[in-house]
């Protein structure tokens, strides 16, 4: 056990009395997640964590019944956790977080905005990228441009999943109706551009801009950048930005008493 | 509070043979997901949907827990010693009455390079006969038969990372985001980052979509083609001079060869224009870093080797050899294909690649094993098949081939099957060919045991156990150990596959350098000859081990099978993405069936136009060996007077209709070429 | 697999003179799992449903597609077709070739024909993917509410209250009666109004099961039939809520004013046939007079018959005769309308008596100018080829009947449909007359139509009759229209829990597995739980996503090759 | 070079734009024959799925007619169609599908001028923008 692991251990152990807890550590020369209880080793803990740790406790969560968990949780996986215990998907107080404010590597890689988490219990927090240079590019685009752009990233998907599957947020699992024949019909690869439309559709209340999905595609299609100029437009029209605890999707709610101009609400 | 037991385990995919590193998340003894590995170097933390899905038949309920002995028509319940003891009587009689080479044994590229070390232990050093193979014969045989001639090695030249650098990609008969999705990534990348890439295929792929150039030549047609760019590589004195007269052999005789080939002609007999021909080798031999990449398309013809050896004849003649990001680049279809192959489970190798025809070599192994041995070379799992049928194979043992539907024309597979007098068959599920047998034995799967494959790139890469076998079922190694001391045989009480493995890199001197104890922390590629190597990322740096590279004279021929006024259609079989080989796995992961669940058969549209065909027919493919009734798929993206089948589907086995033609070096049939009518059921 | 039956209606000259019938039967039988295609001339006729049910039999059809008018009133009756032949009738798919193509692409054809054969490949990829469905049933609130309170109102209300239904009527104005309240007799029998009012109304009042709401107005109206919810605003503001299970309309028309038509209102002597009844209610009777007919009416943009005017005026023509046997009395007509064998006598007695009938065209309108203290009328008159010229007091214009100035409001609280002069739209006019799309709710009188004062009563009567099915027998049908969730897909998110308008759907847990439920009572049929949900596990009975997947792949496909 | 004839759906819900559709019919309101109608039961059921598959597919346009706010036969429905379909539209412009090949538009059981109106300018808007550019983008 190193430094960081004995740190963790005791923070998580004895300081916030969680029965388990979830890191990234050194194992077979290669850099894994671990899930452990108080009893086991928690070994060579890494603070550069590569992983989403909430979409690895998300596959484990539903067969854990009982316990309290603790998770080392960067800025990202903190909105992502609040994402999740609104729905009711994880229960908000079985989840006890190790704030870790990401270093300036990673938050440049994620072209992350603001990598400080609202607790810093590790890590030296760093300013973030004001701006994604990919979306200030795409959005000075012509429609055109921007069709082709696309059409020639999404020829190098290769369905496989791995936005989905890695996405902290995207709690449907094995269910996920990307892979329904009757919505998405392409019964070969790559997908047409319907994949890519309902999965904007379906991230646009949810996703924390985690950059995961980018990360983890095989293709190296800049998924990031399409959920951030979705996400603009959920601000700009609703005035709503996932991750908040306390508000609610706008696609769930009604009008709510706005007076119904029809001219206004006729797109 | 009691806790919860969660652990991620990290492992080797079971699919093809990208051989992606991911950790399997376990609760307790229950599967939960697959987690990518973020800092593994071949899928650098990315995944195919098959790999996401790598543990979703782990623990189907359809999975064989306990050993089944034939009753009647049926199968009951047997305990291991009974069932083990039926099978090693059964096989001493039979050997004792037919004589050992009576007997067959395959083993399984889906095995691991321990058990199937065990199983050709088992072949040659308990039963006594060379007749061990698995099903490389069905996918690289003739790559194995082709690049041991040419270069004297049949592997990848280079590593998976390397694609990415590559600035020329020649792929050809390979659907490499399919079939081998992580590595098609890498190409993804070179061919984004500015590389060009030549596909030529008779189908259009995901791939050949974003290609610099997309070539679509007649199935059966590839020696043309590839000969023909030779010819314009020498007319236009593209080659490597200097390459050519140092490193290699014949290339007079080669280039005198190839002069028939003219643009052409080549047009005439591939279909592709000549001038794109042109263009094509221009582009490969002025590339300085150009790796050829091919599969199952170049291999799996009646004269499968010939191709191999054409296509290394470019390399040679460019010296595209040797050198970072350049080479040639079979891609390995099984995970651990590779792996079988160097474990010695081939009818004429022992491990290491070491001939049976060699005397010295068997007296070594006679040495290490303490047994005498057959000096006499195997039977090819193919041409064992076709003696069982005509009753001079007796019994075989079969570690999870499932050859009733991975095989040429299952009809006469299946009357082989029918005519032997013993056949023990180990597998994870109940198989098509698992009903023939008299024993069936449970096995444990990648999930259940530990272990090591060798991926496509020569990496050796730890296979462990993240969840217990369910029932009664045990690893192929154990099974293997068992049956080996039931046999008799010295040098099978093995504790752990390390065991196993140290016993393997003794005599087999690719793997003398590797142990779990180094593939604990280190990546290690074989050839790995000593214990202070990680082995040789790339092949023939410097030249070659066998002297000189040597062209071939690889002459076009027609395919087995040639088109009739009955049978106007050529039929191509192959895989999809989502489903893998005989499905037995993943038909059974939801996720992955949900995304290809029914046989189709590829029509092109104006065929489909011609027959009254549309998009969704129920369609009766005949030839003559067989009929099956997919759905059509009818599109632009398959050559006119083309369909292809996948082979995964036993509700509509392609296999049913190909040819069990062979190829005279490698053994493999042409899965790739025969003569079919298509007509709406 | 499927065995698909496609008839395709002429519907007469309706479809059938626009699109080709018989390419697109033609084009239905290349379609997947169509086992036979037709043509008949009224697939609703008795002949036309027969020889579907025929085809049925002979062909084994297991669905049924009828392209022909709107579902919205054919349905009923080729599901209840279906249903006869042994096919249960959600298998059937209607197809709308007539409202959504014929009609309105009628100079087209060739266009109008590509578009049919397309809709009908999407009807058939959907009807291939039906499933039989059950219907459920939900109870009925025993009360039926009447807006309006004239004697089309009153007609139904005393049907329903005789029946001991509870009623509940809502009138705007203080009095009962409508526009018979100003109307003396009414011909052609020359009843007594009054006394026909009094008697309806005091029966009506007998019963214990009638609630008048008078000097109110409906303001608000929710739910569905057997169990709607109605506010009633009176003029002091107060509102109260109603839940009944059928709804009445019975809001009545208005009689048109003229604007400025003959000089009415500039030249005193000119006035209305409603204005002429009340004075003749006074006693107030002309010397002399001159009715002139379809005032208003049977012109562009007005092009109906009120059909009641000219009984009226033959009606009041005579009770002038006979007050003042010297009068003289003129009708200046276009076309007297006087059908029916009383009213037809009428006019001949009328004639008889001395009344004048002239006719006068268009392009020849009568000229009329004050002169003295009385009126000069000029009139073309066709059977003499010359201007004749006349002197009277009174000019009575008879004008038509328009609807209320709020009927739009109405509508829009019923959800139901008013043409472009305004008035209520029955479901079909000869299959459902009297009834609105909308179950539970029916039209009488002249709201749906100028009527005759028997007509009215006689719709009254019948829509009391209609509205009195539900609630006598206590339960509606449910259209198989309900969502359900597919457990096995549904991850408990809760995005159809907070979708649903009705709150029918709530998350539990069966076997350790959270998931969505749908409480089938509660449900709607909306659908907005199905959109909302990400992961297609819910589903709409008749509506699911593979189904629509499949009419939007059957459009695409069709569309895609006759592009190339 | 014929004509550019576009290929479009409208999704009319049951109670109200479906009517209007049918009044428009009863009316002999004359329109151009591009536009194909899917009933549902209410505009709130249509999935924003089905358009981005209609779209992806190569179908010009895609109408979404329902009842006007506060006459939604189902209560609130239209209202949560009202937020789906902006934003639907928002994403077809963030991949540089031009937005407006998408409509949401209501259309009561009365406005059958209304619909006409509707169909036609969505016609000629769809005409005017061209052929869906996904038409020949293969993927």
């Amino acid at each position: 056990m190193n430094d960081l692991g004995k740190k963790l251990t005791k923070m998580a152990f004895e300081d916030l009395k969680a029965d388990y807890l979830l890191v990234v550590r050194q194992e077979h020369g290669d850099l894994a997640p671990a899930f452990i209880s108080k009893d086991e080793d928690v070994g060579e803990v890494r603070f550069d964590a590569p992983y989403q740790l909430v979409t690895v406790l998300s596959r484990i969560y539903p067969h854990i019944p009982t316990g309290k968990i603790a998770i080392v949780s960067r800025k990202c996986d903190e909105l992502a956790i609040n994402e999740l215990t609104k729905r009711g998907i994880l229960d908000e107080k079985r989840i006890v977080k190790i704030g870790l404010a990401c270093d300036g590597h990673t938050a440049d890689k994620c072209r992350c905005p603001d990598p400080k988490p609202s607790k810093v219990d590790i890590g030296e927090p760093v300013k973030g990228i004001p701006e994604d240079p990919l979306v200030a590019k795409l959005m000075k685009m012509t429609l055109e441009d921007r069709l082709k752009y696309w059409v020639r990233q999404f020829k190098k998907c290769n369905k496989c999943f791995g936005c989905t599957a890695n996405c902290p947020v995207c709690f449907c699992e094995n269910q996920c109706v990307l892979g329904e024949r009757t919505l998405v019909s392409e019964k070969s690869i790559p997908p047409g551009l319907a994949f890519h439309l309902v999965r904007s559709f379906h991230m646009s209340d949810k996703c924390i801009e985690c950059g995961e999905c980018e990360r983890a595609c095989p293709g190296d299609i800049p998924l990031l950048a399409l959920r951030r100029m979705v996400h603009a437009d959920m601000k700009e029209m609703y005035k709503f930005v996932p991750g908040d605890p306390k508000t609610v999707s706008p696609l769930l709610t009604t009008l709510e008493g706005e007076v119904m101009e029809d001219e206004h609400n006729v797109c | 509070m009691s806790t919860m037991s969660v652990r991620h385990v990290l492992t080797t995919c079971p699919f093809c043979g990208c051989g992606c590193n991911f950790y399997l998340q376990a609760v307790g003894n229950k599967l939960v997901g697959v987690v990518p590995d973020k800092s593994d170097v071949i899928s650098q933390g990315r995944l195919c949907i098959k790999g996401y899905n790598a543990h979703a038949f782990v623990q189907h309920p359809d999975r064989l827990i306990h050993p089944l002995i034939k009753e009647g028509s049926g199968f009951r319940k047997a305990t291991w010693d009974e069932a083990l003891d039926r099978i090693v009587s059964e096989i001493k009689r039979i050997s004792a009455k037919y004589g050992p080479d009576s007997i067959a044994v395959f083993s399984s590229a889906k095995c691991t390079n321990e058990e199937n070390y065990l199983m050709q232990k088992i072949a040659r050093a308990a039963v006594g006969t060379n007749n061990i193979d698995h099903c490389a014969r069905l996918c690289h045989a003739s790559t194995v038969a082709g690049l041991v001639y040419s270069f004297g090695s049949g592997a990848m030249t280079n590593s998976i990372p390397e694609f990415e650098n590559a600035n020329c990609l020649l792929v050809t008969g390979s659907n490499t985001l399919e079939t081998h999705p992580l590595i098609g990534a890498r190409m993804l990348r070179a061919i984004y980052g500015g590389a060009k890439a030549i596909v030529i295929d008779p189908r259009e792929t995901a791939l050949s979509r974003v290609a610099h150039m997309s070539l679509h030549q007649k199935p059966g047609t590839d020696i043309a083609w590839i000969n023909g760019m030779a010819r314009i590589i020498i007319e236009e004195k593209l080659y490597d001079k200097e390459f050519v007269e140092t490193k290699t052999a014949f290339f007079d005789e080669f280039s005198k060869a190839v002069s028939e080939y003219t643009p052409e002609k080549v047009e005439e007999i591939t279909g592709i224009p000549k001038d794109k021909i042109v263009e094509a080798a221009r582009l490969y031999a002025k590339s300085d870093k150009a790796m050829i990449a091919y599969s199952m398309g170049v291999t799996q013809h009646s004269n499968g080797t010939e191709i191999v050896k054409a296509l290394a004849n470019l390399a040679l003649l460019t010296g595209h050899i040797g050198k970072e990001s350049t080479g040639v680049n079979p891609l390995r279809g099984q995970n651990n294909v590779q792996g079988a192959c160097d474990a010695g489970a081939l009818p004429n190798f022992y491990p290491g690649y070491q001939l049976v025809a060699n005397a010295e070599v068997k007296s070594k192994f006679e040495k290490a094993w303490g047994k005498p041995l057959s000096d006499k070379v195997g039977l090819p799992m193919t041409v064992a098949l076709q003696l069982a049928a005509e009753g001079k194979i007796k019994a075989i043992i079969s570690f999870g081939e499932n050859a009733m539907m991975s095989d040429a024309d299952i009809t006469h597979v299946q009357k082989g099957f029918e005519r032997l007098e013993f056949f023990a068959a180990v597998d994870i599920f109940p198989t098509e060919t698992t009903k023939f047998a008299h024993v069936i034995l449970p096995a444990a799967c990648y999930a259940e045991k530990d272990g090591t494959f060798t991926n496509t790139d020569r990496k050796v890469r730890r296979v462990r156990k993240a969840v217990d076998a369910p029932g009664e079922a045990l690893p192929d190694w154990k099974i293997a150990c068992e049956l080996g001391k039931r046999f008799g045989a010295p040098g099978f009480d093995f504790k752990s596959p390390s065991e196993i493995m140290d016993e393997l890199a003794s005599v087999a001197p690719p793997y003398a350098g590797i142990s779990f104890d180094r593939l604990e922390n280190e990546i290690l590629t074989w050839p790995c000859t000593a214990k202070d190597q990680t082995g040789a990322k790339i092949l023939h740096v410097g030249g070659f081990k066998i002297g000189k590279g040597q062209f071939a004279l690889s002459k076009h021929a027609p395919p087995a099978e040639e088109t009739s006024e009955e049978y106007p259609l050529i039929l191509s079989t192959g895989r999809n993405l989502f489903q893998y080989h005989t499905g037995t796995m993943t038909r059974r992961s939801p996720n992955l069936e949900r995304e290809a669940p029914e046989p189709y058969v590829e029509i092109n549209n104006e065929d489909a136009r011609a027959l009254g065909i549309s998009e969704g027919d129920r369609v009766r493919v005949t030839t003559r060996r067989g009929s099956i009734a997919p759905v059509a798929r009818v599109t632009d993206r398959i050559l006119k007077g083309v369909l292809f089948i996948p082979f995964h589907y036993a509700e509509a086995a392609a296999n049913m209709l190909t040819n069990p033609a062979l190829d005279a070096a490698a053994k493999i049939p042409e899965y790739k070429v025969c003569a079919a009518k298509v007509e709406k059921a | 697999m499927p065995r698909i039956g496609v008839f395709i209606c002429h519907c007469g000259h309706n479809i059938a003179s626009t699109v080709d019938v018989e390419k697109v039967a033609e084009f239905a039988k290349t379609l997947p799992n169509v086992v036979v295609a037709a043509h008949n001339m009224y697939s609703c006729s008795e002949e036309g449903l027969g020889a579907i049910r025929k085809s049925i039999e002979e062909n084994k059809l297991d669905r049924v597609i009828v392209a022909a008018c709107t579902p919205r009133t054919h349905e009923p009756l080729f599901r209840r077709n279906c249903e006869r032949a042994g096919v249960n009738k959600y298998l059937f798919e209607f197809v709308n070739i007539r409202e959504h193509v014929s009609w309105i692409h009628a100079k087209e054809p060739e266009a109008a024909t590509e578009k049919a054969k397309m809709l009908v490949a999407m009807g058939v990829a959907k009807a291939a993917l039906l499933e039989p469905q059950e219907e459920s049933e939900s109870s009925v609130i025993p009360v039926a509410v009447i807006i309006g309170g004239g004697i089309s109102g009153l007609a139904a209300m005393s049907a329903l209250v005789s029946q001991g239904i509870e009623t509940h009527l809502i009138e705007k104005e203080k009095q009962l009666g409508g526009i018979l309240k100003d109307i003396a007799v009414i011909g052609p029998e020359m009843k007594n109004t009054k006394e026909l009012l009094d008697k309806m109304i005091k029966e009506i009042k007998c019963s214990p099961k009638a609630h008048f709401h008078l000097s109110s107005r409906m303001t608000d109206m929710q739910g569905f039939v057997g169990n709607f919810e109605v506010t009633i605003t009176g003029d002091d503001k107060c509102s109260e809520k109603v839940k009944a299970g059928a709804i009445i309309v019975a809001i009545g028309g208005r009689e048109w004013t003229p604007k400025g038509e003959f000089g009415f209102g500039k030249i005193p002597g000119i006035i209305t046939q409603l204005e002429l009844e009340k004075r003749l209610a006074k006693g107030d009777v002309p010397d002399n007079a001159v009715f002139i007919q379809c005032v208003g009416s049977r012109i562009p943009g007005r092009d109906f018959c009120s059909r009641f005017c000219c009984n009226a005026s033959i009606k009041n023509a005579l009770r002038i005769i006979e007050a003042k046997p010297n009068a003289q009395v003129t009708i200046l007509h276009r076309d007297i309308m006087s059908y029916g064998t009383t009213a037809e006598r009428v006019y001949r007695d009328a004639a008889e008596k001395g009344v004048r009938f002239m006719r006068y065209g268009l392009d020849s309108l009568p000229k009329i100018e004050k002169h003295g203290d009385g009126l000069s009328v000029e009139v073309f008159d066709e059977t003499l080829d010359d201007v004749i010229g006349m002197s009277v007091d009174t000019i009575v214009l008879a004008v038509p009947m328009v609807p209320i100035e709020n009927v739009k409001d109405v509508a829009t609280q019923l959800k139901v449909p008013v043409d472009k002069l305004g008035f209520f739209l029955e479901a079909h006019v000869k299959l459902r007359p009297i009834e609105f799309a909308t179950e539970g709710v029916f039209i009488c009188g002249t709201a749906r139509w100028p009527s005759q004062v028997s007509e009215c009563i006689a719709q009254g009567l019948g829509a009391a009759a209609k509205a009195s099915i539900p609630i006598r027998e206590g339960k509606v049908k449910i259209e198989p229209i309900t969502t359900s969730c597919n457990i096995g897909k549904c991850i408990a998110c809760g995005n159809c829990v907070a979708a649903c308008p009705y709150q029918a759907i709530e998350i539990i847990e069966t076997d350790g597995k959270r998931h969505a439920f749908v409480t089938e009572a509660k449900c709607k049929g909306c659908g907005n739980c199905v959109a909302a949900c990400n992961n297609d596990a819910m589903q709409q009975k008749g509506f699911t996503t593979t189904q629509l997947s499949a009419m939007i792949d059957a459009l695409v496909k069709n569309a895609m090759e006759a592009s190339q | 070079m014929t004509e550019f004839n576009p290929t479009i759906l409208a999704f009319c819900c049951n109670w109200c734009s479906y009517a209007g559709a049918d009044l428009a019919g009863v009316s002999r309101l004359q329109m151009p024959p591009n536009v194909h109608v899917i009933r549902v039961m209410c505009s709130a059921s249509v999935k924003p799925e089905y358009v981005f598959k209609a779209l992806s597919e190569g179908i010009d346009g895609v109408l979404v007619l329902g009842c006007h706010i506060g006459d939604c036969h189902y209560l609130t429905g239209n209202h949560r169609t009202a937020k789906r379909f902006p934003l639907a539209q928002k994403i077809l412009n963030d991949v540089g599908i031009d937005e407006r090949r998408l409509k949401l538009d209501w259309v009561s059981a009365a406005e059958g001028e209304k619909f006409q109106t509707v169909i036609t300018d969505f016609v000629s808007q769809i005409k005017q923008l061209g052929p869906n550019p996904l038409r020949e983008v293969r993927f």
